[in-house]
């Protein structure tokens, strides 16, 4: 399964890097995470609970951050595994300075989907893929602006892990054009690109044909 | 907790009393608890139609319910209609177009009818072909379960 | 292909329900239907710790006719008693015409107006069909209740704004105002197969001396995006106009370029998706101002 | 003798028991202490078990057991080779690699749902609780799905030390098709490819085991087309002898081939398993895996040529193809030879290259689904003769009556090697009939010169479709059956054929109720129980009615001449003059002069003392019956349908088929059985594709996805029956169980093509789908 897009953030470029490896970040940005071990400075391992609608289940997940050329851009494996199946994948993920301080991140993914995950939930993975890059995308970009804005105030930024309702709760209303509400205010920190992936991943993982 | 339920149906008329797991499937319940052998599993995800009974008189997936669900309730099944000595009207009609091949859906499609005939004295193919849209047969191509429902409507009568 | 393990409540009254859902909270799953999450759970691609029972509550369970002329549903409403309920044949033609696309007869007489609301599956009908009607739905939790609006509602796949401490109570369908028309129009592989794409559709038409134009126009599509699409771009092509066969098609071509967002999967390309949009809206624009005009 | 049964429309004997929910079904089993087995399969297409870990699946409350490949020993063994190859065609490759029943560490799966380990549980629903247990450690590999890329140097290797993925090669000649292609005026040639399905009977596959300890006995309730041979082969397997094994297939729930697969690991498995355990294990497969690990069907691509003179005379066919055997071939050849040997169908073919290569993938096996390799040579032989028609100004009903086999050239000798390794032999036929007696119930002519145009004016797309084909059926080796007058003046029959639903019950009787003169409900019928009859291969190929019902007519008609012979001197009347009706033997002028079949059975079963030398107790005999080769059956379709060019939804207006199956045991049976046949064709022309990624991942494996015809998909099928008796049997009956799978997928095509012939689609494909037509028709009209 490919997935390929773009998206620009209203935010420097560094920043927007910071945020794909801070690895605080990463072992929040997670939903549901029930542990993630930080293995070396390229590697993560995981167990999280994911869920969506009536689809739920453990999976183990691995990361490996591979050929990182700060600020520009990284290569991403995933590797992930649970009852319901298996996800495997590899996304490239490109951050491309603009003139007008902004940030167009460039993303291409490969993914394949094995098990029941495959044999049954054919109908929506290409759904929830989109889905949860755009939710994804969307929430970095306030995320950004968030980060900045505390940076600005040097004060930290603080923030609990949402739940998925939450999180896509408050994407929605932000689409919707609402201010930001407690929960958003709680996400700031915590969607990056890698993250998108990973989610479009969990999530994949744990889709099925209801 | 003790993950046990008491429960009571009403099978065919024949009232059990059972202690059942929340997640025993009422289709397995009817088999396998009350060796009702009668109702089948196809596909164990609502599709085929093959576990159909009638649940408080309407027919329902059994294998999209759990027996917990059906404490206090009136199920039908195959086993409530006729008998081999004397078969309902729409069972006979089954045999004379010889709706049936291997007959494994063939309890689904009855349980499926049997209201639906109730309710709809008179039929046109396309009513009788959305009614049957449900069950899925691989042998019979429904042609013969068709003629089978013209023949029963004729046999029921108009229903008082 | 069983189940696995979980906790059974059965709760006779809302009351019970509110207090079980604040207690278990996520892995909790509320079992209406159990249509959609049934078969999930037999694939083991559902597995919630425990699952609260709303079948034993009767409160849930009606049809009232609104004071505005309405329709207020209760979540547990079976999609059979709909198909068959003159109440709704009379005030909500369109949630009637669309009974027969919801999967097959033994379905739907288990299957739940509120349930498949709340399952907010972007193929299923009834979410589409209420957009389209305006729709709104009562939310309760233990600290009180709130409105949704049907547009809001849904968020995502199987995601909506329901927080995991509410329970989703009751629906309200506004009455047709005068001169409205309404359309259902469903391409499935066969009967009763998820809809690779449908719409429904709810005009109205104002009565100036000019002749009839088109006053408002809510149309909502199925599997044409990730949760049911509300046709705006559309909708703003044929407000004011009057309802011509013109009208018709660029309305169904803004829909199909700017109001739907489809997936491909193994049924059907975004591209067939899309296209299939421009048919059924047209089809359905059609018939919808047909009946507004009578 | 006097038919008054054979022939007749008569309701079924098994009836009232499936009708009341009375029939035994293997699932209906139900034993004290029985356990329930629950099997772990591979989520991957093709990986190498590194190791598989069980403890904690075993020490799960309610689990008895948990075994992998490594704890069965000496017991592990590949299953055995089905079918032979045929070595009487020359320059044969066949690379035999047969399913195993798990794989070892170190070992590979090779297809999704490949068995791993099997649990044991008190309840089905704990041993898949316990599948979550189990720790498999394994290494994921490049998995090989293309059936060219299997092909090529660089490709994975499915079965390594093979060192190719090609499983076999045939080439087969009939004259000189180059030489006939330089003469020709008019060369088509296309590439064809026709797509994976599954058999989907609404039973799935399911087995009751019991070792019974003090007996020493094996005893497997199974859902079989073929109980004798599944005995036989699992018992070597097991290492105990064929009389310590029972088989019985009860009632089964739909067969249409893949339940005639044997020695499946499921069956290895749960026979070993119970014998260790010594209690009764019961394993019924879910739906799911009936996708992934019951064995399927068709899956080739053709590149076919075709050369003919200007007045559409066919002067030569080439074919060369591509035919996937999925990870195995335990079935060797069947599926391809057939494919070959019905591609030139009904026609006259003097110059034939056939050509087809086997390959190995990363799927699942394939062994014969209801058709059997005949709809796909049907299907490239028919897309053929619509290209030439076109290209030559043809009307399709006309070309295809140009090149029949005329009616007076049986016997006709086709020129290659058949389905049963002899010389592919017509035996008896007339094919201009059924064509034009397709073409008269359809009314081809006047839809095309008044109806298609008077739509075509109202916008609508409405095309007509013919497709003409032959069916290979009623092959050997033999059966038998024997036939019992019993004391009681009822009869009982004995087949060792096991039955899906084909009225086995009925028209056996049937043919035993005319030979004995008794009432068809009289006549009990047993099939499927090895302890019953101990010789038989099984039900496929269209053969049941004909192979069993001609060694049930030999059995009743030997019965019958020792029934005459006792009467006579009962009676002092010679036999000739003797008549058996409702039960009696009577003087034919004198009626009052009779005696029972009850007292006769008597007297034939002698007390003490009046035993004369070399009797034979009983009125009872066993008799077998196997024809000399295959008898072909043939028919023509024609459908009319119309496509919604919006939707590109399509809807079958009409269908009928003109079929010759020779003499008609049951006309009410056989309707049904084509309209089965057609039904599972409409599935393969417009619903049912299995689709698979990359990676061998099978992405609908529910019935939410692979979507089966349903009442509202079938159009009402009328059908016109012509009788040519086959003089390979005495009844002259041909099969029938395949007849309306074959040409349907053709026929459906064309009729699209017609319907849509202003878009100028070329269809060369099979199935289709509104999305796919969609495609074809963006890429015909950009």
């Amino acid at each position: 399964m490919k997935l390929d897009g773009e998206y620009l953030f209203n935010g420097p470029r560094e920043e927007v890097w910071k945020l794909v490896r801070d690895p605080d970040v990463l072992a929040t940005a997670l939903p549901g995470t029930q542990s993630l071990n930080k293995i070396s400075d390229t590697e993560f391992e995981g167990v999280m609970h994911l869920k969506i609608g009536p689809m739920a289940g453990d999976f183990t997940g691995k990361l490996v951050v591979s050929a990182e050329v700060p600020p520009e851009s990284c290569t991403l494996t995933v590797d992930g595994k649970g009852a319901a199946g298996f996800a495997k994948g590899v996304g490239h993920v490109q951050l491309i300075e603009q003139a007008d301080g902004k940030t167009l991140i460039k993303y291409t993914g490969d993914f394949q989907v094995g098990g029941k995950l495959a044999s049954t939930g054919q109908r929506m993975i290409d759904t929830v893929s989109k889905s949860m890059v755009r939710q994804g995308l969307e929430a970095l970009d306030k995320a950004l602006q968030a980060r900045v804005a505390a940076q600005a105030e040097n004060r930290p930024v603080e923030y609990k892990p949402p739940t998925e309702t939450e999180f896509a709760g408050a994407v929605a209303k932000d689409v919707a054009g609402g201010v930001l509400s407690i929960a958003e205010v709680r996400m700031v920190l915590y969607i990056v690109p890698v993250v998108a992936v990973l989610i479009l991943l969990a999530l994949i993982l744990s889709r099925c044909g209801g | 907790m003790t993950n046990q339920f008491p429960i009571t149906v009403t099978v065919n008329g024949v009232r059990y009393e059972r202690t059942v797991e929340p997640r025993l499937l009422l289709v397995d319940f009817i088999r396998h608890e009350l060796s009702l052998t009668g109702t089948h599993v196809g596909c164990e995800h609502g599709v085929c139609g093959t576990c159909t009974v009638l649940f408080d008189g309407q027919p329902v997936r059994s294998c999209l319910m759990f027996a917990v669900q059906a404490n206090g309730h009136e199920i039908r099944t195959v086993e409530g209609l006729g008998t081999m000595d004397k078969l309902h009207p729409l069972q006979e009609a089954f045999r004379e177009t010889h709706a049936l091949q291997c007959g494994f859906c063939t309890p689904g499609f009855l349980m499926t009818l049997v209201p639906f005939l109730e309710e709809n004295p008179k039929l046109s193919e396309g009513e009788i072909r959305q009614a049957l849209a449900g069950n899925l047969c691989r042998c019979t191509g429904y042609q013969h379960i068709i003629d089978a429902v013209k023949l029963a409507s004729d046999k029921m009568g108009v229903k008082p | 292909m069983k189940p696995a393990p979980f906790d059974y409540y059965a709760p006779t009254s809302v009351e019970q329900a509110l207090d079980h859902v604040a207690q278990l909270g996520y892995d909790a799953k509320i079992l209406a239907g159990g249509q959609s999450l049934i078969p999930t759970m037999n694939f083991r691609l559902a597995q919630p710790s425990a699952l609260i029972d709303l079948n034993n509550i009767p409160e849930l369970f009606y049809i009232r006719p609104s004071d505005d002329g309405g329709l207020l549903i209760g979540a547990m409403t079976r999609q059979s008693t709909l198909e068959r309920d003159p109440l709704i044949a009379e005030r909500a033609p369109l949630v009637r015409a669309a009974m027969p696309y919801i999967a097959h007869p033994q379905i739907r007489t288990r299957g739940t107006f509120g349930g498949s609301i709340a399952h907010a599956d972007p193929s299923a009908e009834l979410p589409a069909v209420t957009v389209a009607l305006g729709a709104r739905y009562r939310v309760r939790n233990k600290a009180g209740e709130r409105w949704i609006a049907a547009e809001e509602f849904f968020v995502s796949l199987f995601t909506t704004l329901l927080q995991p401490d509410e329970l989703l109570v009751e629906i309200a369908l506004p009455p047709m105002p005068p001169r409205s028309g309404w359309s259902f129009q469903e391409v499935a592989r066969q009967s009763g197969a998820y809809g690779l794409v449908g719409v429904a559709a709810r005009v109205t038409l104002d009565d100036t001396p000019s002749g009839r134009r088109c006053r408002q126009a809510r149309v909502a599509f199925l599997s044409a995006g990730e949760r049911p699409m509300l046709a705006q771009h559309a909708a703003k092509t044929l407000i004011g106009q009057a309802p011509t066969a013109e009208a018709i098609r660029a309305a169904a071509e803004a829909a199909a370029k700017d109001d739907v967002d489809p997936s491909s999967d193994i049924h059907a390309s975004a591209d067939y998706r899309r296209h299939l949009v421009k048919v059924l809206a047209a089809r359905a624009l059609t018939e919808a101002f047909q009946r507004a005009n009578i | 003798m006097t038919a008054q049964y054979v022939g007749q429309r008569i309701t079924r004997n098994e009836d009232p028991r499936l009708l009341t929910g009375q029939a035994l079904f293997v699932d209906d089993v139900d034993l004290p202490g029985m356990l329930h087995a629950a099997f772990l399969r591979s989520d991957y297409a093709h990986a190498r078990i590194k190791s598989i870990d069980a403890t904690a699946a075993r020490s799960r409350p309610g689990v008895v057991a948990v075994y992998t490949a490594e704890d069965m020993g000496a017991f592990w063994k590949p299953g055995p080779l089905l079918v032979p190859a045929p070595h009487s065609i020359k320059d044969l490759v066949f690379n035999q690699r047969t399913q195993i029943p798990m794989a070892r560490a170190g070992d590979k799966v090779r297809h999704v749902g490949e068995p791993m380990a099997v649990v044991i549980a008190e309840s089905r629903y704990i041993a898949e609780d316990a599948l979550a247990d189990i720790v498999v450690d394994l290494e994921p590999l490049d998995a090989v799905v293309d059936l060219f890329r299997a092909l090529e140097p660089d490709a994975p290797l499915i079965h390594d030390e093979l060192g190719t993925n090609l499983a076999s090669y045939v080439l087969q000649e009939k004259g000189n098709y180059e030489q006939a292609r330089a003469q020709a005026d008019v060369v088509i040639s296309r590439r064809i490819v026709i797509d994976r399905g599954v058999a989907a009977a609404l039973e799935n596959r399911g087995y009751v085991v019991q070792w019974n300890a003090r007996e020493q006995e094996l005893t497997m309730w199974a859902t079989t087309q073929a109980p004798i041979a599944l005995r036989n082969l699992v018992s070597a397997t097991l290492g105990i002898s064929e009389n310590q094994m029972r088989v019985i297939a009860p009632f089964v729930g739909g067969g249409f081939g893949p339940k005639i697969m044997l020695c499946q690991p499921e069956e290895v498995l749960l026979g070993w398993a119970t014998m260790k355990l010594n209690r009764p294990i019961k394993y019924i497969e879910d739906r799911r895996e009936n996708f992934l690990a019951t064995t399927m069907e068709r899956g080739q691509i053709h590149d076919v040529e075709i050369a003919l003179t200007r007045d559409g005379q066919i002067l030569g066919l080439k074919d060369v193809f591509i035919h996937d055997t999925g990870a195995y071939n335990p079935y060797a050849l069947t599926v391809p030879l057939n494919t070959q040997t019905h591609t030139m169908g009904p026609y006259e073919i003097p110059n034939f290259h056939t050509e087809f290569k086997v390959v190995f993938t990363n799927k699942m096996i394939v062994t014969p689904v209801r058709g059997a390799g005949r709809p796909q040579g049907v299907f490239v032989m028919e897309r053929m003769m619509d290209l030439a028609a076109q290209e030559l100004g043809m009307n399709p009903v006309e070309i295809r009556r140009k090149n029949m086999i005329p009616a007076d050239a049986f016997p006709h000798e086709q020129g290659i090697i058949g389905q049963d390794f002899a010389q592919l032999i017509y035996d008896s036929g007339d094919y201009p009939a059924t064509l034009e007696k397709a073409r008269q119930m359809i009314g081809y002519d006047q839809f095309v010169k008044e109806e298609q145009p008077r739509f075509r004016a109202e916008g609508k797309h409405v095309g007509i479709g013919v497709a003409c084909f032959t069916e290979g059926t009623a092959v050997g080796p033999y059966e038998g059956a024997r036939v019992t007058v019993e004391s009681s003046g009822k009869v009982s029959l004995v087949t060792g054929v096991g039955t899906q639903g084909q009225g086995h019950f009925t028209s056996f009787a049937q043919i035993v109720a005319d030979q004995l003169g008794v009432d068809v409900r009289d006549v009990r019928v047993v099939t499927g129980d090895t302890a019953q009859f101990h010789w038989g291969t099984g039900t496929f190929a269209s053969r049941g009615a004909t192979v069993a019902g001609n060694a049930v007519n030999a059995a009743a008609a030997s019965v019958r001449a020792k029934i005459l012979k006792h009467a006579s001197k009962a009676l002092g009347a010679p036999e000739k003059e003797l008549e058996i009706v409702n039960g009696q033997v009577r003087v034919a002028d004198i009626p009052e002069k009779s005696i029972s079949l009850s007292e006769l059975a008597l007297r034939a079963n002698p007390m003490r003392g009046s035993v004369e030398p070399g009797t034979e107790p009983g009125l009872e005999s066993t008799q077998y019956f196997g024809p000399q080769y295959g008898a072909t059956a043939a028919g023509t379709v024609a459908m009319i349908v119309e496509v919604d060019t919006d939707t590109l939804l399509v809807e079958v207006k009409r269908f009928v088929i003109a079929h010759d199956c020779g003499t008609v045991l049951n006309p009410l049976i056989v309707d049904g059985q084509v309209h089965g046949g057609v039904s599972m064709g409409i599935g393969q022309s417009f619903y049912e594709q299995l689709v698979y990624d990359e990676n061998g991942q099978l992405l609908n494996a529910s019935f939410a996805d692979y979507l089966l015809p349903r009442s509202t998909d079938m159009p009402h099928i009328e059908i016109g029956h012509l009788c040519t008796p086959s003089p390979l049997n005495p009844m002259g009956s041909k099969g029938v169980g395949e007849a309306g799978a074959i040409p349907t997928p053709a026929c459906f095509v064309q009729a699209v093509e017609n319907a849509l012939a202003d878009y100028k689609l070329e269809i060369l494909e099979t199935p289709l789908s509104p999305n796919r037509l969609f495609e074809l028709v963006q890429a015909a009209n950009p």
